[in-house]
């Protein structure tokens, strides 16, 4: 590649405006202002692209390439080892400021997806219960012939969360089509906080600054585990727990279902399921009867919230909230995170809100709560998934309104609630493209599958969600020669550029610039040099450079915060009484390795035993001892966990770490599709999840399941790392804790 | 002068013994009783040690050497080898650790003495040994033998000491 | 009752043992076809396991050791009564031990034929097993001393050896009795070069007594050693419920139990099949039955002093390791080993069971079955309950091969017994020969002084 | 071999090691792990797959408890018999402690485990025989042995995946004993890039692979004896000795220990430092608020 095709373009004359679309720089209204760049690993000659890899080619002389981690939304900066022309290891970029050189282990796994054994390889088109490979022509001449005469409203196309160029060309794909129907659905996002923030905040996701707060009291948020940006706020906890002059941080974690982040805390409190704001308002009203300054709104909307009534709702104890209530007035700033097991009810909004005011309460919002920066193109910022997306899509399925659907990055026949009927519905849109890694349950559905590059082939440019300091947009480029070259016009193809030959079929004049989604980018990042920090850099060492770099820092703009506390709406139900036929909450757990299912036929992440109960290659029922006792339920015998959508089959584990009316079942396993190293494995609870929605944003509630668990008299052994000891140390000195009273933490190093 | 072999057995062990006691005392020219004769008996009789007269037995000379060879054979070897392929600490123990190379000393010593012994029993008690010209299962089974060797002149005279006492059969090897 | 008749005609032993060695019966053949097949179970888990790896015989990586660690104890253990009881008895001239101590050595040999087999079969990569073994080198690489496995692997191999060349060289006057009465055939070819051209010279005798001699002097502290270096692969470690003091001893002991009762299974057989009442009789029978059960209290002391100290000391972990023997999953094998190896041989207290072939018979399996699972029972609770909790295992079960090689190894050893047993003579014709006519010394001695009748005077 | 080897150099085979004894020079490498920083996350069990060609057994291999994760993250709960674990679990990355008086050294018959000179517990694949015994001896049970022959078993490393494999990593075949390595071929990398720049390692040169992903930053690798290194600031600020099998400030306060009542106790500890295999991992004690 060579720059020729930017000498090109400049020849041409051209609509600056559209042009600016079509490369996704719409929006920037005003010319930006370079900014400076940190230094990536300077004068490592080793740190170069790809596209010249073949003078670093050396046999046993590793080179380094920086991208960007897909395997969630977080948007880590990686650096990839390659040797021999294989990617080996991924690490993290220690110049990202979102992982600073950390990976997850979902990160580490990375390379698994690239080198799995189950990938689809070519372009498959039904026939009958089968597929057969066909070549791209093939198959791009058959999405302009089933498109052809089609209406843009009969046209759906589902997506994971976008962003970036990526996002750029689908919008820009979807409007040559005439279709409106980009349905963004992640399946486990935490879409009603976002929405709740929004209004709390003025914007979706602040910048939580975890480091700088002395106390962090967290509704569910498991942002060491899977909400978010773990490995962003695992290094703001491990600063948070190190503290300023030896007074470390102190961490209050209250929810239903232990998750990882609450294994963590000080103090865990297992609250009943869905009072979580009842709780945030109940410590507001015992911080106003501490002596905190209370506006007369907020004085008014927590009167009813005493700790008697609170405590009685919640069942956290009286004196709990007496002590919380002390730490947060004494230890200021602090913060307050409101996730996903807040979310997920009826009232999850509401659950939000009360948990926010909480934050205002306190004067945290500007000092631990701030504004995030923001990529000024709107056009590349990411557009984040929700489920409520799924639900209009589901309708629409169902009323027969899609003729064509495409669907990428998200598996919603595995992932959509057994009660939405999502499969059936799919079956009613007239041809379904799936663009796909994976032969997984809705590629399965499809009619033609295309098969794409893994992340570590790809090129692309990708905008986190969650920005964690200055603006950036991270660079995705291939780490390796495409496993599944194009060889008889068949093989995989990066999504970018499957998008530029569909839209070469609509606006041929506008691409024909761009022989591939490289020099799409490449034109791209160019044209907007001066705005990216390149200055006078010629094209060639500014397009050098920020490939070795993997990420373009800018000088973003912040949101102001609109923080102003507001009771307007609030208002929480009591909790649900006890409902004699199924009397236990169902709380879908997410692990911080399976996520919603997609990476489960990584083995990594199926031996990667699951933090709290050590469970490898399968699902469980976790059930607290008490409830157990209480149904003749030991370890490992199979339960029936049923609601009114249906039942699943699993182990139980008897886990303490669970409110005694709720059980939880982690997503994830339970594939039907997806490959030898997730098929088969456990038990997929989305199935029989009910279709309950939040009532402010229609978002579905993940946690309002109610279910009945009984046992079908068969036991196994449960295939976990614990051994029979349990958690146990048996007095051996092991694994050893001390009370911050009693620690001297002043004099580490 | 050529000598003869005559082999007599007895069943009678104070008879052979008599016998023996008799040829022992004889002094006949072309027989010498200390080197020309050899009591065979199917089992181990103490006795006929006494009565031969005090005959030495060198075996445990070389069950001293072999023992010794053997234990320090082993502790210099192991020791030896430890200090150079070894010169790595294992466990924090010293390189060259007393309490195993002792129980291995112990069992080469042990060895060393064994080993030694049997050949030593091989070489003193002249095994294998070739087959002497005369010989009776009988010796095996329950009858004692006197084999000697005289001067054809000397042989009546040792027959008749052989039939005095009872000798069952004499077997005498054939003239050349 | 005397232990031997003094009346018995030598050439009478002679053609009694010779007997044996005589075309076998019909069951001698089922027999050893049923050893064979058992051989041929355990060869093939064998090959099964060394295609496959270790992983088929399910052990864990934190229970990395099984049955094959405890079977090999136990024929270590077996093998010590034959070679140590019949050095011991040889220098205290305990004449009754001359009519049994034939089989028992063979047994001592074939019993650690057999256990050397599992350390073989033990070995994740058997086919480098010659690391093992101090050859010289050019790279100077050497075994490691310092290892409890190394001094077994010398210590077995310095035990076999002087075991084979006890038992051969006490074998050669037998030797040349079968050469004698042979007819030609490859059987008179062999006994011919084994017995080395033997013809009971007064010079031969004389250094024959000399070398037995010796050779049962060292034999006795080398048993002793074998099996406290066993105990060493327990007690050197680190573990609790291994790292004992009295180990060793309580091993020795162990074996001398199981040997002592398989010498008494091993004589009820051969007594039986072999038709030898005269020579194995029931006074030596009763001789071996209140040694074994003298050694039985012995074992049982030292049993409990292990118990006791470790309940008196102030180790939780091996106290741990205890309370779960005694209760936890291993607790029917346990319970087991201690009424087999504890209860089962105050039997042998009674006269009248002393020499009751059925009971004792039945006795002297159980005894063994107590002591195999013994073995089983130092080996695998230290590893489902050791010193770290998070990988306590007590599901470790071990599988069908692990069964198949252990039941496998009984019909080696059968097949090696019975082999011999048709070779070479099982009961020492020359000794019996020693014996009887010892016995008739001593009556001529009684009828010196005058109360006996004149007899045959000095006849042999 | 010679004797005269053995003679001349009698002193040097006949100490005792680390107590009394001169340590380790220029390099000993330790660990520090901090367990109120742990999350109990994983991460670094991924990575230690990743970089050390680790075999993923599968679920049945994994009942039998074949599983091969050199790190295991291992989680307990508080014993009080409480109803709820409202302190949170307690986890702890539980590797190979590379011993300085290793248990698992001296049991091996063909010396394929060694004490390397700068003191890492070393594991020599093809020289071992798998006769386990390091492992039935090892107080952490942190050794992991190949049940099977992974690289030949289906689905471990099938096409393609196979191409992930660290060529700088054997790949082991059936019966041979592994367990964590210190990432030692990252560790020869940075000590031959420093001889060859004529210069000893820096702290920062070389990362475990565990150390690089751990997102808190708990897991500090170094060198022990540079003075420069957090890990030697780590212990030393700690007061936890290597040679020590207990440490002075554990003991009595009329014997130099830490007095609980007056400024606090220090978190550093090493497990079962009792058994005197002295362990070169220290971990920092977890730390609970006492005012919540």
């Amino acid at each position: 590649m060579n720059s020729g095709s930017v000498k090109h373009l400049a020849g041409q004359p051209f609509d600056r405006r559209d042009f600016l679309k079509v490369l996704g720089w719409s929006g920037a209204a005003v010319a930006l202002s370079g900014c400076g760049n940190g230094s990536v690993e300077d004068g490592r000659e080793t740190v170069v692209s790809y596209v010249e890899a073949t003078d670093y080619m050396i046999p046993s002389i590793s080179v380094y390439f920086n991208s960007t981690c897909a395997q969630c939304d977080a948007g880590c900066n990686i650096t990839g080892r390659i040797r021999e022309g294989r990617v080996l290891k991924l690490e993290g970029n220690p110049d990202s400021a979102i992982n600073r050189g950390k990976t997850c282990g979902l990160g580490q796994a990375g390379v698994q997806h690239h080198y799995n054994p189950d990938r689809v390889r070519e372009p498959l088109l039904r026939s009958g219960n089968s597929g057969e490979a066909i070549t791209w022509e093939k198959a791009y001449a058959l999405i302009a012939e089933k498109l052809n005469g089609v209406k843009g409203e009969e046209i759906a196309f589902l997506s994971g969360g976008v962003s970036g160029h990526l996002k750029v060309l689908l919008g820009n794909y979807l409007d040559s089509i005439g279709s409106k129907n980009h349905f963004v659905y992640e399946a486990i996002a935490p879409a009603v906080v976002r929405a709740a923030n929004k209004k709390s905040y003025g914007v979706e996701m602040p910048r939580f600054n975890i480091n700088k707060a002395k106390v962090v009291l967290s509704f569910g948020a498991d942002f060491l585990g899977a909400w978010v940006s773990p490995v962003h706020f695992s290094q703001q906890y491990a600063q948070f727990r190190k503290g300023v002059n030896g007074q470390r941080g102190v961490l209050i974690q209250v929810e239903s279902k232990m998750t990882l982040t609450g294994a963590n805390a000080d103090r865990w409190l297992v609250v009943r399921p869905g009072t979580e704001g009842i709780l945030a308002l109940g410590i507001i009203h015992a911080l106003g009867a501490a002596g905190l300054a209370l506006s007369g709104d907020v004085a008014a909307a927590v009167k009813g919230y005493d700790k008697a009534r609170v405590s009685a709702d919640t069942g956290v104890s009286v004196e709990q909230i007496d002590k919380i209530a002390a730490i947060l007035k004494a230890r200021t700033p602090s913060l307050v995170l409101a996730g996903s097991a807040a979310e997920g009810y009826a009232h999850g909004s509401q659950n939000a809100a009360a948990i926010n005011l909480l934050n205002q309460v306190l004067g945290n919002v500007g000092k631990t709560v701030e504004a995030a920066a923001v990529v000024p193109f709107p056009q590349m910022t990411p557009t984040t998934g929700n489920t409520a997306a799924l639900k209009t899509m589901n309708n629409g399925l169902a009323a027969g309104k899609f003729k064509v659907l495409f669907s990428y990055a998200t598996n919603p026949v595995f992932t959509a609630p057994g009660a939405m009927k999502f499969k059936d519905n799919m079956a009613r849109a007239g041809f379904k493209v799936a663009f796909a890694h994976y032969l997984d349950e809705t590629a399965l559905q499809a009619d033609l599958v295309l098969p794409l590059d893994s992340a570590l082939e790809d090129w692309g440019t990708q905008v986190p969600e969650y920005m964690a300091e200055g603006a950036q947009i991270n660079i995705q480029q291939p780490l390796m020669e495409k496993l599944h070259a194009n060889t008889d016009g068949k093989g995989t193809r990066g999504m970018g550029d499957i998008l530029l030959a569909l839209i070469k079929q609509r606006r041929a004049d506008d691409y024909r610039k761009y022989d591939d989604y490289y020099a799409y980018l490449r034109a791209a990042v160019l044209q907007n040099k001066g705005a990216l920090g390149g200055g006078v850099a010629d094209d060639e060492t500014f397009w050098n450079e920020t490939l070795s770099k993997g990420i373009i820092k800018l000088a973003g703009a912040t949101h102001a915060l609109s923080g102003k506390a507001s009771v307007a709406g609030l208002s929480l139900p009591a909790p649900a009484a006890i409902d004699a036929q199924y009397p236990l909450q169902l709380i879908p757990s997410v692990n911080a390795s399976l996520r919603d299912g997609r990476h489960t036929n990584q083995p990594w992440l199926q031996e990667s035993p699951d933090p709290l109960t050590t469970i490898v290659w399968d699902s469980w029922v976790e059930i607290h001892p008490k409830k157990a006792a209480e149904l003749g339920i030991v370890e490992g015998d199979i339960v029936e966990v049923s609601g009114k959508n249906g039942s699943i089959k699993a182990q139980a584990y008897l886990f303490p770490g669970i409110h005694p009316d709720a059980v939880s079942i982690p997503l994830g396993r339970g594939h039907e599709a997806l490959g030898r190293y997730a098929q088969g494995y456990g038990v997929n609870p989305f199935q029989i999840l009910d279709a309950v929605y939040d009532k402010e944003t229609g978002e579905l509630a993940l946690h309002e399941t109610r279910v009945k668990v009984s046992k079908i008299g068969k036991r196994v052994i449960v295939v976990k790392d614990e051994g029979f000891a349990g958690g146990k140390q048996m007095g051996k000195k092991i694994a050893v804790r001390v009370s911050s009273d009693k620690v001297k933490l002043s004099g580490e190093v | 002068m050529s000598k003869r072999h005559l082999l007599a057995l007895f069943s009678n062990f104070d008879e052979a013994e008599a016998a023996v006691r008799e040829l022992r005392g004889l002094s006949v020219k072309g027989f010498n009783a200390d080197k020309d004769m050899i009591v065979k008996s199917p089992i181990e009789h103490p006795e006929v040690e006494e009565f031969l007269g005090d005959k030495p037995v060198y075996v445990q000379w070389f069950t001293l050497g072999g023992a010794l060879a053997g234990g320090l054979l082993a502790f210099f070897l192991i020791s030896g080898a430890q200090a150079n392929f070894f010169s790595q600490i294992k466990g924090g123990k010293p390189v060259v650790p007393f309490p195993p190379n002792f129980v291995l000393t112990y069992e080469m010593f042990i060895l060393g003495g064994v080993y030694i012994t049997v050949l030593g029993f091989l070489i003193c008690a002249g095994l294998p040994a070739r087959r002497s010209p005369l010989y009776s299962a009988k010796v095996s089974e329950d009858q004692i033998g006197i084999l000697v060797q005289a001067d054809e002149a000397a042989s009546s005279t040792l027959k008749a000491i052989f039939t005095k006492h009872q000798a069952l059969e004499i077997q005498e090897e054939a003239g050349k | 009752m005397k232990d031997i008749r003094e009346d018995i005609a030598w050439a009478k032993i002679n053609t009694d043992v010779l007997r044996s060695l005589e075309n076998p019966r019909k069951l001698y053949w089922v027999i050893l076809l049923i050893a064979i097949a058992m051989i041929g179970v355990a060869v093939g888990c064998e090959i099964y396991q060394y295609n496959m790896g270790m992983g088929v015989s399910d052990k864990n990586n934190s229970h990395v050791w099984g049955l094959y660690i405890a079977t090999f104890i136990f024929w270590i253990g077996m093998s010590h009564s034959g070679t140590l009881l019949s050095a011991i008895l040889h220098l205290m001239h305990a004449d009754w031990r001359k009519p049994i101590y034939r089989f028992a050595e063979a047994m001592t040999t074939f019993s650690l034929m057999t256990a050397g087999l599992f350390v073989a079969v033990h070995l994740g990569r058997v086919w480098q097993i010659y690391y093992a073994l101090p050859y010289p080198n050019g790279r100077g690489v050497w075994p490691n001393f310092q290892s409890p496995l190394l001094w077994d692997a010398m210590a077995i191999f310095t035990y076999l050896s002087s075991s084979i060349l006890f038992l051969y060289v006490g074998m050669i006057p037998d030797l040349a009795i079968c050469r004698d009465n042979m007819n030609p055939g490859w059987r008179k070819k062999l006994y011919t070069a084994l017995s080395l051209g033997w013809e009971g010279t007064d010079r031969q005798w004389r250094n024959f007594r000399v070398t037995y001699l010796t050779i049962a002097c060292f034999l006795i502290p080398l048993a002793v050693s074998v099996h406290s270096i066993v105990a060493s692969d327990f007690a050197m470690s680190q573990q609790p419920g291994w790292h004992i003091t009295s180990f060793p001893p309580y091993f020795v002991a162990g074996a001398l139990y199981s040997g002592c009762a398989a010498i008494i299974t091993l004589f009820i057989i051969l007594r039986y099949v072999f038709k030898f009442e005269e020579y194995m009789t029931l006074p030596i029978l009763k001789k071996i039955v209140r040694l074994t059960f003298a050694i039985a209290m012995v074992w049982t002391y030292l049993n409990l002093i292990e118990y006791a100290t470790v309940w008196y000391g102030h180790d939780q972990a091996s106290k741990d390791v205890l309370i779960q023997k005694a209760t936890g999953v291993y607790a029917p094998f346990w319970w087991t080993m201690n009424f087999c190896g504890s209860i089962v041989p105050l039997i042998m207290f009674f006269r009248r069971f002393q020499t009751n072939i059925p009971v004792l018979f039945a006795v002297s399996l159980l005894l063994n079955l107590g002591m195999w699972l013994e073995r089983w029972m130092i080996v695998a609770p230290t590893f489902s309950h050791g010193y770290y909790p998070w990988t306590w295992d007590s599901d470790q079960w071990p599988s069908l091969i692990q069964w198949g090689i252990v039941f496998g190894s009984f019909g080696w050893f059968t097949l090696l017994f019975m082999v011999f047993c048709k070779v070479f003579p099982s009961v020492s014709m020359y000794e019996v020969k020693e014996m009887v006519y010892h016995r008739s010394l001593a009556t001529k001695k009684l009828e010196a002084t005058g109360k006996l009748a004149a007899a045959g005077k000095g006849a042999h | 071999m010679s004797v005269s080897n053995l003679l001349e150099n009698w002193s040097d085979v006949r100490h005792t090691h680390p107590v009394d004894d001169v340590p380790h020079t220029p390099y000993k490498w330790a660990m520090s792990i901090d367990l109120d920083a742990c999350s109990g996350c994983n991460a670094c069990s991924v990575a230690c797959y990743a970089e050390n060609n680790l075999a993923v057994v599968g679920k049945e291999k994994y009942e039998h408890g074949h599983s091969m994760h050199w790190m295991r993250i291992e989680r307990y709960w508080d014993e009080d018999g409480r109803e709820f674990p409202d302190q949170g679990a307690q986890f702890l990355p539980m590797m190979c402690q590379q011993c300085e008086a290793a248990p698992c050294e001296t049991v091996c018959p063909v010396g394929a485990t060694n004490h390397t000179p700068d003191g890492i517990n070393s594991q020599i694949y093809n020289r071992c025989i798998g006769s386990r015994y390091c492992e039935a001896n090892c107080p952490y049970k942190v050794r992991y042995f190949n049940w099977y022959d992974y690289p030949t078993t289906d689905n471990v490393w099938p096409a393609e995946m196979n191409q992930q494999l660290n060529p700088d990593v054997t790949v082991r075949g059936k019966g041979v004993m592994e367990k964590c390595t210190f990432c030692i071929q990252r560790v020869t990398v940075a000590k031959n890039n420093a001889k060859n720049e004529g210069r000893l390692v820096h702290d920062g040169d070389v990362q475990t692979a565990c150390q690089q992903a751990c997102p808190t930053s708990a897991i500090h690798f170094g060198n022990l004896v540079d003075p420069e290194s957090k890990v030697y600031k780590q212990w030393q600020a700690q007061q936890v000795e290597l040679d020590k099998d207990e440490q002075t400030k554990d003991k009595g306060t009329e014997e130099g220990g830490v007095s609980p009542e007056g400024e606090g106790k220090l978190r550093g500890y090493r497990v079962f430092e009792e058994l005197r295999p002295y362990p070169s991992v220290m971990y920092l004690e977890r730390v609970r608020e006492s005012d919540i």
